[in-house]
């Protein structure tokens, strides 16, 4: 909890200054535009977090969102497979893929960094393979199965809840369940701290480390698929680009060290939503140049780290060596 | 007495840690041509001390005055400016860099502007690894070695700097007699030179062998300090432990059905069959040189390295079985690396502890409760009597001996069939490794096997019943512990060399 | 210096108009010129946006506009067809218009622009001009997902091989196609990296020793077609076709390196998005036209257009 | 040595079967063109392998590449500063900001990832801000500047060898040099491999560590100049996207660990080769669509890396723990 005291704090501040010089920004359509686009960096986030916490890396996400994301309408549209189907292969698919990954890492021993790293050039190459580069979507049908992605349940006149938040919050259960209470994510833990050591203990690290490559994944195909069902159309070139940065940014903001082992579900959630809502302000607020997005959420992620890094140097429970 | 001010003096050092005193008001001076040994029990402050003395801690009050002048360290390279170098009780060495490389480093010899003197690196390399009689090619990469090998690197790399002040932490823990001679010879000449040397050991019989001074800890406070004649194993023992130690009682061995049976086990690096057997109440040691494949022989049991052979557990079957098979089938080893294969050491201790018998409270779906783990640390901290202590602090605020106590108590807590054991007592004081022994006498009384690889010859004369010696990886010989003797191993673990 | 990305030319408050890209170029920053004196001759006050990443990128901006309350948005669908259920509901909820790529099927109120497939038209009778006896030619793109880039390619592959397969056609780019004297060997991607852009071009030169031409659809391609052309010395033997106005185009085309470029004019669809959506703000309807496309014409520079373009061209970005 | 074997297998197979299938393969105006490509990325790879070996990691390559890419055409077209000048400033500017990354990481101890994330995003954001958006570009002028990145010193009739490879050689002989003929880079290699061990045997890990991240930023700075002096023109958005990608993955596949301590400069000059040779045989050769470009990077790489476990493997060497 320590550690995500700062990247709350500069939460606070972004989301109080903001409401301050934009009157739009507490608007009921605003905070559901907000909940939504959040809940969606937060899967990802989240699925990510499973990964770094064993000490690995997974940079094939946003391919993979690509590859999710832009077969979902080829196949429901184009092909003409039922939905149901095309959903269901997709997952087990992207589960599939993020076994892959894991048995990659394990067996062979590969740098999880490099595997990604090909999965990146991979999942993309073959979705703008099979698509021959062209813009895929739903066009006008298929509003059932969209409003998974942009559907609402109203709670009052103005506002609802998105139904991508409501994914998102079973999902941050499940993933803090499965992280706190089973022996299943204290293995992962442990594994993340010191594999040597869990290797010792009789952890099977590789079916482990296996598992969590497999979450990670599964986690991101649900993700590509929201992603989709909520713009309606994806392009294989760009669709899902940087996210991989994005949810690594965000569970990193939120506590996961990139050495393994540590890392809170809320920190994650904190941390995806940091970067939406700047982006969110950006638009809001007069006067920041569009062009300059990027170094306002930069700024803000390093003021954020920073301001982290000194509380916790205040409370004087940092060490030296 | 001449006016010179001592070599080193430090002068009453107090340092925290949170709330934990680690040292209060210690003072001493050492001499140039001086050895002094600093005892104590686990936590006593013993390599707090070392660190202070060599700029890794700043004291919280007192100071350090090297030479008469007062010195505020703020990093151990400043400390090696004055002279002082330490060997760390857990070997700090780079494993993807060569022997060369981590022997010199900090101090390779240099041509101009910053470029390596190769010829000269070579040679300082051969002659520090002559300091220690190792012999081995200075190109091959550390992280390919054993244990004590590394650990001899590490005390070459110290030796060699010809330094004013060398302070060693458990620098014997995992040698051999013979290597421990090697060093405590070299240890003498280099007193002679008129070097100052700080010894940490818990190894009584090499105090009295070389201390001209013993200087021991006790929570934190110098509670006395012997000198010449009074250096002896008994009056050490009092003074550290503030009693006598109870007698061992005598025991009565009787052997049941082998439960640990090892046929032909061949791993890779030393492809030489190895066969035993551990019967019910039997405690067998194996003893050798470092390098000579004990952990290996161990971890190859345990279903940790690649292996071919038979290996069976109370008639279960574990030939193809990996560690979490082993386990459960009652196995369990205690590893001979705390840092790198004990402990997850920024975890904390009852993360630690709990760790490998954590399945026994899962639920059906591997569910666990919001305190699982935390009732078992609880009652392994307090019957190994860890300091401080407590379940809730990282592993790496323990002192040495006490991790290797959490280390013990997490596989004892599994009750096993069979216990592995790699240099069990490693870092641990008098009084711990006597209720270690002690513990490990009962786990045979109660009809479990023991098999355990120790360094130390006491250990494995005073603990076993049977004891295998290796070399290079093969089985020397069977020697019956009550009728055989220290030179007696000696000559069998250094035979394949004899004969050569 | 021109400030282009946000404008905000306030002065009467109550009219705040908003004008949206489908990505980020050179293209853009002058309909952003447009959009800027637009706005400060009618007094409103208008922001300019170039999404960066895509279309979800376009959504997001488009749902923040809405909460930031504009009463009007001007937007290039990235993807007409699957965008049109979301256009629906953006201009449920503001006055809509589409420029540059049309959105027929929505209920966006007017298109400002020209048809791109009638853009590649004109390249194409371009490219028959500088090689009337045919020839290999090779075309650069950044993506061809995006419509305009399909659309320009259609209009061109169909003018020069002398077909009508028309604008809902989509030929297969990796495919070789070859008709009417010419072959096209390859249609080359970039995804906007403009050293493998330059890559392209290279190893076509050295895959084809005969490469009659090179055609770049997107503003930045000719100048590295150029580049590329210099550097081999083989500037001389191919003829090079360009999209757009980049500087080095249009200095290609004073000096005789390209042959000509098609121009459109986006600076008037900034200045007239924002006239209409002025408009409709006001409850004026009459500025939609019957048809509810407002035609922007794109035109062909060659030679002797060239320096005067230029001219009104630096005028119009106060350079 | 023995680590890159499998790599550089693959890249004579790669090298043996484009020859074969087309025939301009082996042109000298194709070589040429390999051989510039190969030296910028392989500059960028030398680089951030630097910061690898230190255990860190430089994901702000790419726009760093992209602020000095584009500042470069401005400053001296558009504002009108002399190329000296600019050449220099830009030069001094990376080495600035690297030495910035540097003390960030080891005087505020924040993790790399985080610090160069946010480089990544400050420096695309504050050139997109600077240019608005704009294209920028060398126009027909600055011919003699430009010879530094697409000059060529002919050797026969038809191939000469062009500029940038004369440079990369440069870097990679002083980068060779520094690493295996210093003290310095003795140092940055033990640093990588145990960092508390360093520290206790008096090195300045600071010191050393702020170095490499310079150096990193230098190199990427000269890379950033060649690139933009070769293409000519620069889009703020895109300019350098993904770069860091290219780059991590060259260092990786010549044998830099990730985990510091390990790694050649010859091998991560077969690395970076191998991903151009691959672009280059994706476009000559008939057939493989170029939609799927990425698919057949991703492939190619990842039987490299297998390839190079398989033959490591085979050697004996390998350990289990
Ligand atoms: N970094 C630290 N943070 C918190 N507490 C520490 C730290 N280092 C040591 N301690 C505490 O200080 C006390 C002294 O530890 P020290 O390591 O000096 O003991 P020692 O005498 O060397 O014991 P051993 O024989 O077991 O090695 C112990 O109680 C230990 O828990
Ligand atoms: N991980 C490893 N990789 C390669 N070789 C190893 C490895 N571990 C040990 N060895 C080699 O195996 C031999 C036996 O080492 P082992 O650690 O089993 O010896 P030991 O008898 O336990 O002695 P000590 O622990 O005192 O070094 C040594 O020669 C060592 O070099
Ligand atoms: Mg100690
Ligand atoms: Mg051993």
């Amino acid at each position: 909890m320590n550690k995500i005291k700062g990247i709350f704090a500069v939460l606070l501040a972004v989301m109080i200054i903001t409401a301050f010089i934009s009157p739009a920004f507490l608007t009921s359509y605003n905070i559901e535009n907000l909940l939504r686009r959040s809940a969606l960096f937060g899967i990802l986030g989240i699925g990510v977090s499973f990964v770094i916490m064993t000490g690995g890396i997974d940079l094939s996400l946003g391919s993979l969102v690509c590859l999710v994301g832009c077969l979902t309408p080829w196949l429901i549209i184009d092909v003409g497979i039922p939905a149901p189907w095309v959903l269901s292969g997709l997952l087990l698919l992207s589960l599939g893929l993020g076994l892959l990954h894991g048995v990659l890492v394990t067996k062979l021993r590969l740098q999880p960094f490099l595997v990604t790293l090909c999965g990146l050039f991979i999942y993309r190459g073959v979705t703008r393979g099979i698509l021959s580069d062209q813009t895929v979507g739903f066009g006008t049908s298929g509003t059932v199965l969209k409003s998974l992605g942009n559907g609402r349940i109203p709670v009052t006149d103005t506002f609802g809840l998105p139904i991508p938040l409501i994914i998102l919050v079973l999902v941050a259960l499940g993933a803090g369940f499965l992280l706190r209470r089973t022996l299943w994510g204290r293995h992962l833990i442990a594994i993340g701290s010191n594999e040597t050591a869990a290797r010792h203990c009789g952890i099977e690290v590789d079916r482990v480390k296996m598992g969590a490559y497999a979450i990670c994944a599964l986690l991101t195909g649900i993700a590509g698929l929201l992603i989709v069902l909520d713009t309606g159309t994806a392009q294989p070139s760009n669709f899902g680009n940087f996210y991989e940065l994005y949810a690594i940014a965000a569970a990193v903001l939120g506590g996961c060290s990139l050495r393994g082992g540590e890392g809170t579900v809320i920190g994650v959630l904190i941390g995806a939503t940091l970067v939406q809502v700047l982006r969110n302000a950006i638009v809001l607020i007069d006067g920041i140049p569009e062009a300059s997005e990027f170094a306002v959420i930069g700024a803000v992620i390093m003021i954020a780290v920073i301001t982290d890094e000194v509380m916790r140097r205040r409370s004087g429970k940092n060490k030296l060596a | 007495m001449n006016l010179r001010p001592p070599l080193l003096e430090v002068s009453s050092i107090t340092k925290t840690f949170g709330g934990v005193t680690a040292l209060s008001e210690v003072s001493f001076a050492i001499e140039p041509g001086e050895i002094v040994a600093i005892i104590g029990e686990n936590g006593a402050g013993k390599s707090t001390l070392a660190k202070v003395m060599s700029g890794v801690h700043s004291p919280d009050s007192g100071f350090v005055t090297v030479a008469g002048s007062r010195c505020e360290f703020r990093n151990s390279a400043e400390a090696a400016e004055y002279g002082i170098s330490r060997i760390p009780q857990e070997l700090e060495l780079c494993d993807s860099m060569t022997v060369e490389e981590n022997l010199l480093l900090g101090r390779e010899p240099l041509k101009s502007m910053g470029r390596l003197d190769f010829p000269e690196c070579l040679k300082m390399t051969r002659s520090a690894l002559e300091m220690v009689d190792l012999k081995i090619d200075p190109h091959q990469l550390v992280g390919d070695l054993g244990h004590g090998q590394r650990q001899l690197i590490a005390i070459a790399r110290a030796l060699h700097t010809s330094a004013r002040m060398l302070i060693l932490d458990e620098p014997t823990a995992t040698l051999s007699p013979l290597e421990t001679q090697v060093l405590l010879h070299r240890l003498i000449e280099m007193k002679k030179s008129g070097s100052a040397i700080v010894m940490i050991t818990h190894r009584l019989a090499e105090v009295e062998e070389i201390a001209d001074r013993v200087i021991v800890l006790r929570d934190g406070e110098n509670v006395g300090s012997l000198e010449g004649k009074e250096i002896q194993r008994d009056a050490m023992i009092r003074c550290m432990v503030g009693r006598d130690l109870s007698p061992i009682e005598p025991e009565v061995s009787e052997f049941g059905d082998p439960r640990l049976i090892v046929r032909e086990l061949m791993t890779q690096d030393h492809p030489e069959a190895v066969s035993l057997q551990v019967r019910s109440g039997e405690r067998v040691a194996i003893a050798g040189l470092v390098g000579s494949g004990r952990s290996e022989l161990l971890e190859a049991i345990f279903g940790l390295r690649p292996r071919s052979g038979h290996v069976s557990v109370d008639q279960c079957d574990l030939s193809r079985a990996g560690v979490k098979e082993s386990v459960r089938a009652g196995l369990a080893l205690i590893p001979e690396e705390r840092s790198s294969q004990g402990l997850a050491l920024q975890r904390s201790v009852s993360e630690n502890a709990s760790l490998p018998g954590l399945f026994r409270e899962a639920g059906r779906f591997g569910t666990l409760d919001r305190h699982a783990g935390a009732a078992v640390a609880q009652k392994i901290v307090k019957e190994l009597d860890v300091r401080p202590p407590r379940t809730d602090i990282p592993a790496s605020d323990l002192s040495g001996g006490n991790q290797q106590k959490i280390v013990i108590g997490k596989w004892l807590d599994l009750n096993p069939a069979v216990v592995l054991l790699d240099e069990p007592t490693r870092g641990v004081d008098v009084g711990a490794r006597e209720e270690i022994h002690k513990r490990i006498r009962d786990l045979s009384f109660s009809g479990k096997s023991v098999l355990f690889a120790s360094s130390e010859m006491e250990e494995v004369l005073s603990l076993s019943h049977r004891i295998i010696v290796l070399s290079e990886g093969k089985m020397m010989g069977t020697l019956v512990s009550a009728e055989t003797t220290e030179e007696e191993i000696m000559a069998l673990a250094t035979g394949g060399e004899i004969h050569e | 210096t021109v400030k282009t990305t946000t404008t905000t030319t306030s002065s009467s408050a109550e009219t705040r108009v908003a004008f949206v890209t489908n990505g980020v170029a050179d293209f853009w920053v002058l309909a952003g010129k447009g959009v800027e004196d637009a706005a400060t001759d009618l007094n409103v006050s208008a922001s300019f946006h170039m999404p960066p990443d895509g279309l979800a990128d376009q959504k997001r901006i488009i749902e923040d506009l809405l909460v930031k309350g504009v009463s009007g948005i001007a937007v290039s669908p990235i993807d007409p067809k699957n965008q049109t259920p979301f256009l629906d509901k953006v201009s449920a909820r503001t006055h809509l218009i589409t420029h540059d790529s049309d959105a027929p099927e929505s209920a966006r109120l007017c298109f400002v622009g020209v048809d791109n497939y009638e853009a590649g038209v004109l390249c194409g009778e371009l490219v028959k001009e500088a090689l009337p006896s045919g020839g290999k030619i090779a075309i650069f793109v950044g993506r061809m997902e995006q419509d305009n880039a399909r659309l320009r390619r259609q209009g061109l592959l169909d003018t020069i091989l002398g077909q009508e397969r028309g604008v809902d056609a989509y030929e297969d780019a990796s495919a070789v196609i070859k008709g009417n004297g010419f072959e096209i060997v390859g249609t080359l991607t970039d995804q906007f990296d403009m050293a493998k852009g330059k890559a392209n071009v290279e190893d076509i030169l050295s895959k084809h020793s005969d490469i009659a031409g090179c055609v770049g659809l997107f503003a930045y391609n000719p100048p590295l077609i150029l580049e590329a052309l210099e550097q081999s010395g083989r500037i001389s033997e191919v003829k090079v076709i360009g999209f757009d106005e980049d500087e080095r185009t249009l200095q290609g085309i004073i000096d005789g390196t390209v042959h000509g470029t098609v121009v459109q004019n986006p600076y008037e669809y900034g200045a007239r998005s924002v006239a209409i959506l002025k408009a409709l703000a006001g409850g004026d309807k009459g500025v939609i036209p019957p048809g509810g496309i407002v035609n922007v014409p794109a035109r062909i520079i060659r030679r002797a257009e060239a320096e005067a373009f230029r001219e009104d061209m630096r005028k119009k970005l106060g350079k």
